[in-house]
């Protein structure tokens, strides 16, 4: 039915599957559109935010999903700007990744805020000095950018390549792709890190505040790292499981490997720097402020926390990513890159619920957040949404340039 | 038809097209978007700025005060019309209006503002009229040989007048002269 | 020729072009950014001229001047304190400053009602005009005539012309049976009778004091009038350092005036007394009484001594309060040796009656260290000279009611001393002896929520014919009501505040009405005017006057006839610093001058009247300060001798301690109002989440308690006392006491609005009062009590 | 502007935690002062708008040598003397310049009509010291009418915090400049809950006026402010004779 559609050469599944797989897709996205409406309509006193979380599961999907989006822009920079010419197989799927990160995370910001009406203030009436400014402003661009790295793919669907302008505006992107790269990566690297910034200049908040160089806390540049370190793992995994569903080899070995390699050595070196913090931090920032770092982890939110982060999701990845033996081996690969995106989320999660879940005045207790289905509801479609682009993006465009060589129809 | 003459006459739709659009929308925009954005809304009794004066013989302080606290009175309460107008002072429509429809039942005239600032606004009359000496007209239209009272257009989806003055317009004052632009300094 | 889909898209692109160039995209983002700023159920307060107008706080007797913040004269908008105001010097309680809660809120009643089905139905509660309600009322009144002691009228009020007016309108019809809310003011009374010969009120010079030792009073949590005790405890903290005067508190609870004390003496439930007894025995052993005093101005001393001696050794007093043996003798010594120290009495804010020994025992402390009618000590509270109304025409049946004993007993041969026993009045009107009451009228109380030990009076009411409020607010004695004549709240009415309890020099404060009433109110002093004018004959004659007005300015004629005094006009005043009996030159020349300026500032002062010499000051028999009472003798109280000296008595509490192992004691705070209002949504706003949570109110446990229990931080329990059951949670805290649970009163509300209707429980539908078979007074500061988990 | 213009105005606060009775005068005048706004259920302390909130303290000691006390906390309008950001840890984190230190007085506003409530300043607070409004303001009707016009009323979705009622400063301004005066005499601008306090705990003044009370007792020897660490330096002082309570006013190692 669709089949004037799909690419020359691949094969996809019935229409009837992929119906049925959209309309469970857009179930879920229906749900969060609904918890959506009533945040929007009925105040954000249908979540489970308060005066204590200011931020809650809306910021730390943000965060996260921006953290692995960074996969676009780093496979991007490997790829044109270093000139990494293997990771072309697997670009298209990194960039739309980092699209629908990018683009659902600023859906779900726009929840978050209390006015969302007013929203193009931070445009209009921009404050220079705050880290969400340099954040809000380096995200919108750095997702038009992604867009217009999307756009090409999206032009050579069968259907739009026919029309002369655009396979020809189409053309001449991919030959500037290169610029783009370059400037997302300019952009990436300021908005990951001003992310980082977010909690790193709250220096009324012992748990967060974070010395640094000049104006930018040390979190700064460590959302980088952390970011470049697992953005790839992310592209690894939903290739791998693209592979999975789709029962098709998709991206040469090289390419994957190449990828874990890298993430390898990054996270290896982000793990290095973030222990280093950890123990500055701990033994310096925070006796300065008055705090001690047992106080930091009070239950629920324990030691465990940093133990997952630094250990179960930080160092052991490392080790099985560093080792080429062992990141050959696709079960290990996919463990240590799970892992990686795990620590990531813990990490971001630390930063903005354990955060303000400690008291900072000393005759104050713990508080407990816990999210409700409103919050839970857009956060998963998030990903629902992701899930929809995949599949159209899969079925429609020619997302893996490699697709038809390494899957030759008889 | 040859198609390629089909091709060329419908390219050449396409641009008129565009331009009907882009005409169309410029049209809506200047001219339909703020015909329906303001509403016109006429005073309820027409007030005669020129005959108070020059019949009358009142000064503008006489209704347009400072209080002793030092705050500005904007527009007089019913009870300074009453002080004369208690009964009809002329034969027009509006007198007998204010007669019947606000003196005798003891309501105060709901006067629409056409230039009241937002009540997140703490605008000191006191500060530009006696510190900065400005001028009424500075701000305000001229009323002084005003017979009648324009309509007010109030903005349907703000509930504000459109003469009322935007805060850049403020902004812009203040930093000229010096004066505080800090937020606490006009808003509450 | 058709419309293609590229041509389409260039219509569109076209338009999208247009539209990006023109105002629209623009102007709308902006507008509805404002419109956002501005939306329409958003309230925007009305703008106008604003004045400020000054006034008295009618909500407690604390009687505090109060500046209202109007806009065009039409809507108050803000209460604070009146600088000028002596008693509180600009300061305000929270209540006061919430006082426009009450103005404006949602349970104002707002016309005269009647109950024309089952009492208690509100569906049923039928406005009515004043016409229709007064002429109910007068019919009423009319045809019980010849029972016109069955008129029973309960003022929340004590002092002031419209409680006066209440009682004169009682008198006049024939009826002995005014009675107010019970009060610790009871015992003091009675307490003052029985050792000084009269029951003038007592006057605390405490802004003088050196040492203040406090049994039990919430000093700074209501007691005596809220601000001025909160401006003198300011003033104690401001001396210098040096002369800081010091409280010590002694209590069984860590409440804040414990733990904002000096010192916290901790005693035994219910034996403040007996750590009072116990240093009064270590100052007479060691000699450290004042010897002018106590030799030339005392009768039985030699008795108090030897009982002291035999009864209230610090090793008995250690045995009984728990306070050690050393600390007894150190509080004594400094209580003692510190001049001018001061010794306070009644428990909390003084709401509970209490036992009149209590009392005695605090105030033969005083008696001893001569701080009687002297600086920085306790004195009586000076009188204002008002001018006395013509006297109450009698006619054949007002005599007979004179004549007839009070329904409560009080004056009565088996409790000659006190004025008023309400729990006793209770009591009687169940047992339907020795007469039956006819109507009830509640004028500023709600003691269906309000009294100690309630389900009684709730069972009463079914015994009596007729239940009359006067209240502003649908509280729980007016939705049973069946007339309900709703009075103006206090910021639309004129009404004179006396002398706050515990002053020691005098205040006469007027409250007038800041705007025209709000609803189809009219003053209680009118409707008794009318009322009275229509019943006609010896009533209609005893209220010669056309309104309240002209008859509180009849009295108030007697301040201008005088000369004394001032209208407080300045801010700073402070009439205690340069002492009493010093004459102020009046600052206006005539009543109507007077009245002028008391309308304008809200207050008169003075302090021209001196502390009696210790040779006027007592009216005994004796003309001396009795440690033993022949007044009680005179009275005809018989029994052994204890009885007639002050000592302490333990309480029998309600309850088997084996099946109430554990006691209940109530406690009061400033954020939790008691008496005729609820607390308003600002002050209930205030609460600590572990006081109220959503509508569970707490108790307070010791955590060793709790352990021993089982119960944890916030559990549910159920408070079993022999009168009922009631649902809480708990809270642990080390300012309980171990075995005790502490409960605050005034939550449990089922009146009023929905700001405040639900949330937690009443206490007083658990308490049990308890009577003294001496004075008759009742005590309900412990019950026994099982705790159990729901 | 009280007093010694010369160094210029830092208005401030002092709060004797020795004569505060924990009356909540202070809490319920801010109330009605300012508008803000109530629900029948208030018990949820997290959402709960109390631009001044009284800390609950206590020693922890057991019976009988258990001590509590009050702190009353506005908001304290930090100074803070941070490096590299030197700005209260809340207005430099604003993305809309909604919140911001008035330079020629010291007092650090908030307007709600610009806030777009992303709570980041809730966030950067230590002191609790803002409030996110979680449902629209309402109030039963007939208590619309005790609203002040002095102070805006808020909406849904904003963040809005104690402004030391910058609004008595407005208008003790305005009574000033009918008598051709720019400088205020002390005593002319003071919050409600100063003037509430009924044991007269609370001061209010310009902190660089050398000869101020409020000076004065902010260099008394009791006088401490919350986490000092934090180099927030707040112009709202406390003093307080009880160790415990100054030891619980800032972490120790």
């Amino acid at each position: 039915m669709d089949s004037a559609l799909i690419p020359e050469g691949v094969k996809r599944c019935s229409f009837r599957s992929f119906s049925l797989w959209l309309l469970v897709i857009f179930g879920v996205i229906g749900w969060g559109v609904l918890g959506g409406f009533m945040v929007l309509w009925k105040g954000l006193n249908v979540t489970g935010l308060n005066d204590s979380f200011g931020f809650g599961l809306y910021i730390t999907a943000d965060l996260a999903v921006i953290a692995l989006g960074a996969g676009a822009f780093f496979t991007g920079f490997l790829t044109y700007v270093i000139g990494k010419k293997e990771l072309k197989d697997i670009i298209n799927l990194a960039v739309v990744v980092g699209f629908i990160c990018y683009t659902g995370a600023q859906l779900v910001l726009l929840l978050e805020i209390g006015q969302p009406i007013r929203g193009w203030f931070s445009f209009w009436h921009p404050n220079v000095h705050s880290m969400l400014t340099e954040v809000i402003f380096c995200i919108t661009a750095y997702t038009i950018v992604l867009t217009i790295e999307y756009l090409p793919l999206i032009l050579e669907n069968k259907q739009l390549d026919k029309v002369p302008e655009l396979h020809y505006f189409s053309h001449n992107l991919h030959e500037i792709m290169v610029v783009f790269a370059a400037t997302g990566t300019f952009l990436s690297f300021f908005h990951q890190g001003s992310l980082g910034g977010l909690y790193g200049v709250m220096f009324a908040r012992p748990f967060a505040f974070r010395e640094g160089f000049f104006i930018w806390p040390w979190t700064f540049f460590l959302f980088v790292a952390s970011a470049i370190a697992s953005g790839p793992a992310l592209t690894i995994l939903v290739c791998k499981m693209v592979e999975g569903v789709t029962r098709k080899k998709l991206v040469r070995r090289e390419a994957i490997l190449l990828l874990a390699k890298v993430t390898g050595y990054l996270l290896a070196f982000y793990m290095v720097v973030k222990i280093l913090d950890t123990w500055w931090w701990a033994t310096h920032t925070a006796p300065i402020m008055g705090a001690s770092f047992r106080e930091f982890f009070q239950a629920p939110y324990g030691l465990w926390l940093l133990v997952a982060e630094i250990g179960v999701c930080g160092i052991i990845p490392a080790i099985i990513l560093l080792m080429p033996k062992a990141r050959e081996d696709d079960v290990l690969l996919i463990v240590a890159c799970v892992l990686n995106c795990t620590g990531i989320v813990i990490n971001r999660f630390v930063f903005t619920v354990q955060n303000l879940a400690l008291p900072v005045l000393p005759f104050e207790q713990v508080q407990i957040y816990v999210p409700t289905w409103q919050e839970w509801a857009p956060t998963v479609a998030l990903l629902a949404y992701g899930a929809l682009l995949l599949s159209l993006s899969y079925r429609y465009l020619p997302m893996f340039p490699r697709e038809r060589e390494l899957n030759p129809i008889e | 038809m040859t198609g390629e003459n089909k091709q060329q006459n419908s390219g050449l739709l396409g641009w008129l097209l565009f331009v009907v659009g882009f005409t169309g929308a410029l049209f809506v925009g200047w001219v339909v978007f703020p015909q329906l954005l303001f509403s016109t809304q006429y005073q309820p009794i027409n007030y005669n700025h020129a005959i108070h004066q020059e019949e009358a013989g009142m000064s503008c302080e006489d209704c347009h005060y400072f209080r002793d606290d030092g705050t500005y009175a904007g527009k007089p309460q019913l009870a300074a019309c009453v002080e004369c107008h208690e009964e009809p002072q002329g034969e027009t429509e509006s007198e007998a209006m204010l007669v019947a429809e606000f003196v005798e039942p003891e309501k105060e005239i709901p006067w629409i503002s056409y230039s009241q600032q937002p009540d997140n606004v703490f605008f000191s009359h006191a500060a530009h009229v006696k510190m900065a000496e400005m001028e009424c007209t500075d701000c305000h239209r001229d009323v002084e040989q005003e017979t009648e009272a324009p309509p007010v257009k109030i903005n349907r989806l703000t509930g504000y007048p459109n003469e009322i003055m935007k805060m850049y317009v403020c902004e812009d004052c203040h930093a000229r002269e010096h004066v505080s632009n800090s937020c606490d300094v006009c808003h509450k | 020729m058709k419309l293609d889909r590229r041509a389409f898209v260039k219509l569109i692109a076209g338009g999208v072009g247009g539209t990006l160039l023109s105002p629209l995209p623009w102007k709308m983002a902006d507008d509805t950014a404002i419109w956002s700023q501005n939306w329409f159920w958003r309230p925007s307060p009305e703008r106008g001229g604003a004045t400020t107008a000054n006034t008295v706080c009618q909500l407690c007797p604390g009687g505090c001047g109060v500046r209202v913040r109007l806009i065009e004269e039409k809507r108050a908008v803000n209460i604070d304190g009146n600088p000028s105001h002596p008693v509180n010097q600009g300061g305000i309680c929270p209540l006061g400053a919430a006082g426009l809660q009450y103005l404006y809120g949602p349970s104002r009643i707002e016309t005269p009602l009647q109950q024309t089905g089952k009492r208690g139905d509100l569906e049923t509660l039928k406005a009515i005009s004043w016409d229709e309600a007064l002429e109910i009322l007068a019919i009423k009144l009319r045809g019980m005539r010849q029972k016109a002691r069955g008129l029973v009228c309960v003022s929340g009020k004590r002092e002031g012309t419209l409680p006066e007016l209440f009682a004169r309108f009682l008198h006049a019809y024939g009826s002995p049976n005014y009675n107010v809310m019970p009060a610790a003011a009871d015992a003091e009374s009675v307490g003052l009778l029985v050792s000084q010969g009269n029951s003038s009120p007592l006057g605390y010079d405490l802004e003088n004091s050196k040492l203040v030792i406090s049994f039990g009073s919430g000093y700074i949590e209501g007691w005596g009038a809220p601000n001025r005790m909160m401006m003198a405890f300011g003033h104690w903290r401001s001396n210098p350092k040096r002369d800081r005067s010091k409280i010590i508190q002694v209590e069984t609870r860590g409440s804040l005036s414990a733990s904002k004390a000096d010192e916290w003496v901790a005693v035994a439930p219910g034996t403040e007394a007996a750590l009072a007894l116990g240093l009064a025995q270590v100052i007479v052993s060691e000699g450290r009484y004042d010897r002018t005093f106590v030799g030339q101005y005392t009768h039985g001393f030699d008795e108090f001594r030897g009982l002291l001696r035999r009864n209230y050794t610090p090793e008995e007093v250690a045995a009984i309060t728990g306070v050690e043996k050393e600390k007894i003798i150190g509080l004594a010594r400094e209580f003692a040796g510190t001049k001018p120290a001061v010794a306070l009495s009644g428990w909390g804010q003084g709401r509970m009656q209490g036992s009149m020994y209590d009392f005695l025992a605090v105030q033969s402390l005083n008696a001893l260290v001569g701080s009687l009618h002297k600086p920085g000590g306790v004195t009586r509270t000076p009188q204002v000279p008002l001018a006395p109304w013509p006297k109450v025409v009698l006619d054949a049946t007002s005599l007979t009611g004179e004549n007839e004993p009070r329904l409560d007993g009080s004056k009565g041969p088996q409790f000659p001393l006190p004025a008023q026993l309400f729990h006793n009045l209770v009591k009687n009107i169940n047992e339907g002896n020795p007469y039956p009451a006819e109507m009830l009228w509640v004028y500023e109380a709600n003691p269906a929520h309000d009294l100690a030990d309630v389900q009684p009076f709730l069972e009463a009411l079914n015994k009596i014919g007729t239940l009359v409020s006067f209240s502003s607010f649908m509280d729980e004695t007016t939705q049973l009501a069946d007339l309900v004549l709703p009075g103006p709240t206090y910021l639309e009415r004129l009404e004179d505040a006396p002398i706050p309890p515990g002053l020691q020099y005098a205040v006469f404060s007027l409250s007038q009405p800041m705007l025209s009433p709000r609803f189809e109110t009219r003053h209680p002093g009118d409707v008794l005017i009318q009322l009275a004018n229509s019943l006609g004959g010896n009533v209609g004659a005893s209220f010669p006057w056309s309104d309240y007005e002209t008859a509180l300015m009849e009295r108030v004629k007697g301040l201008a006839d005088v000369g004394r005094g001032q209208v407080a006009d300045e801010p700073g005043l402070q009439p205690w610093k340069d002492g009493q009996g010093l004459q102020l030159a009046p600052n206006y020349d005539s009543f109507d001058d007077l009245w002028e300026k008391l309308t304008e500032h809200g207050c008169w002062f003075d302090t021209s009247e001196a502390m009696p010499s210790w040779e006027s000051a007592f009216t005994t028999p004796s003309r001396k300060f009795e440690f033993y009472s022949q007044k009680m003798r005179e009275v005809g109280i018989k029994g052994n001798e204890l009885i007639y000296l002050p000592h302490f008595k333990p309480v029998e509490l309600a309850g088997d301690p084996r099946d109430y192992p554990l006691l209940l004691m109530p406690y009061e705070t400033m954020v939790i109002t008691n008496g005729p209002v609820a607390n308003p949504p600002c002050i209930t706003n205030t609460l600590f989440d572990f006081q109220l949570k959503g509508n569970d109110s707490f108790v307070e446990v010791n955590p060793k308690t709790a352990a021993k229990m089982g119960l944890k931080e916030g559990d549910r329990v159920a408070l079993q006392t022999e009168r009922g059951t009631l649902e809480v949670r708990v809270h642990l805290t080390e300012a309980a006491r171990p075995a005790v649970v502490f409960i605050p009163t005034g939550l449990g509300h089922s009146g009023f609005d929905s700001y405040i209707k639900g949330k937690g429980v009443n206490a007083n539908m658990i308490l049990v009062a308890q009577q003294d078979q001496v004075t008759g007074l009742a005590s309900w500061w412990g019950t026994r009590v099982k705790i159990s988990k729901v | 502007m009280s007093g010694n213009k010369s160094n210029g105005v830092r208005y401030g606060m002092v709060i004797d935690l020795d004569k505060c009775t924990g009356c909540m005068a202070c809490s319920v005048a801010c109330q009605q002062e300012n508008n803000v706004s109530f629900r029948e259920d208030e018990t949820d302390k997290l959402r709960s708008i109390t631009w001044l909130e009284v800390f609950y303290l206590d020693n922890g000691k057991p019976y009988p040598e258990h001590r509590r006390a009050y702190m009353p906390r506005p908001c304290l309008h930090c100074d803070s003397s941070h490096h590299p950001y030197p700005y209260p840890p809340c207005t430099f984190v604003c993305p809309v310049n909604a919140t911001h230190r008035d330079e020629e007085t010291g007092l650090v506003n908030h307007i709600p009509v610009r806030c777009i409530g992303c709570r980041y300043c809730i966030s950067a607070c230590s002191y609790h010291a803002r409030y996110f409004n979680w449902w629209d303001p309402k109030w039963p009707e007939p208590m619309e009418k005790m609203l002040t016009p002095d102070v805006s009323t808020r909406m849904r979705g904003v963040v809005e915090k104690c402004t030391m009622c910058v609004h008595r400063l407005q208008l003790a301004k305005e009574r000033a400049f009918m008598e051709g005066r720019r400088e205020l005499h002390e005593g002319e601008y003071v919050p409600a809950c100063v003037e509430a306090c009924p044991a007269r705990a609370m001061t209010f003044g310009n902190l660089l006026d050398p000869h101020s009370e409020v000076a004065t007792l902010a260099r008394g020897p009791h006088a401490f402010r919350l986490l000092e660490r934090l180099a927030t330096e707040p112009k709202v002082y406390y003093l307080s004779t009880q160790k415990w309570i100054r030891k619980l006013a800032d972490n120790v190692m």
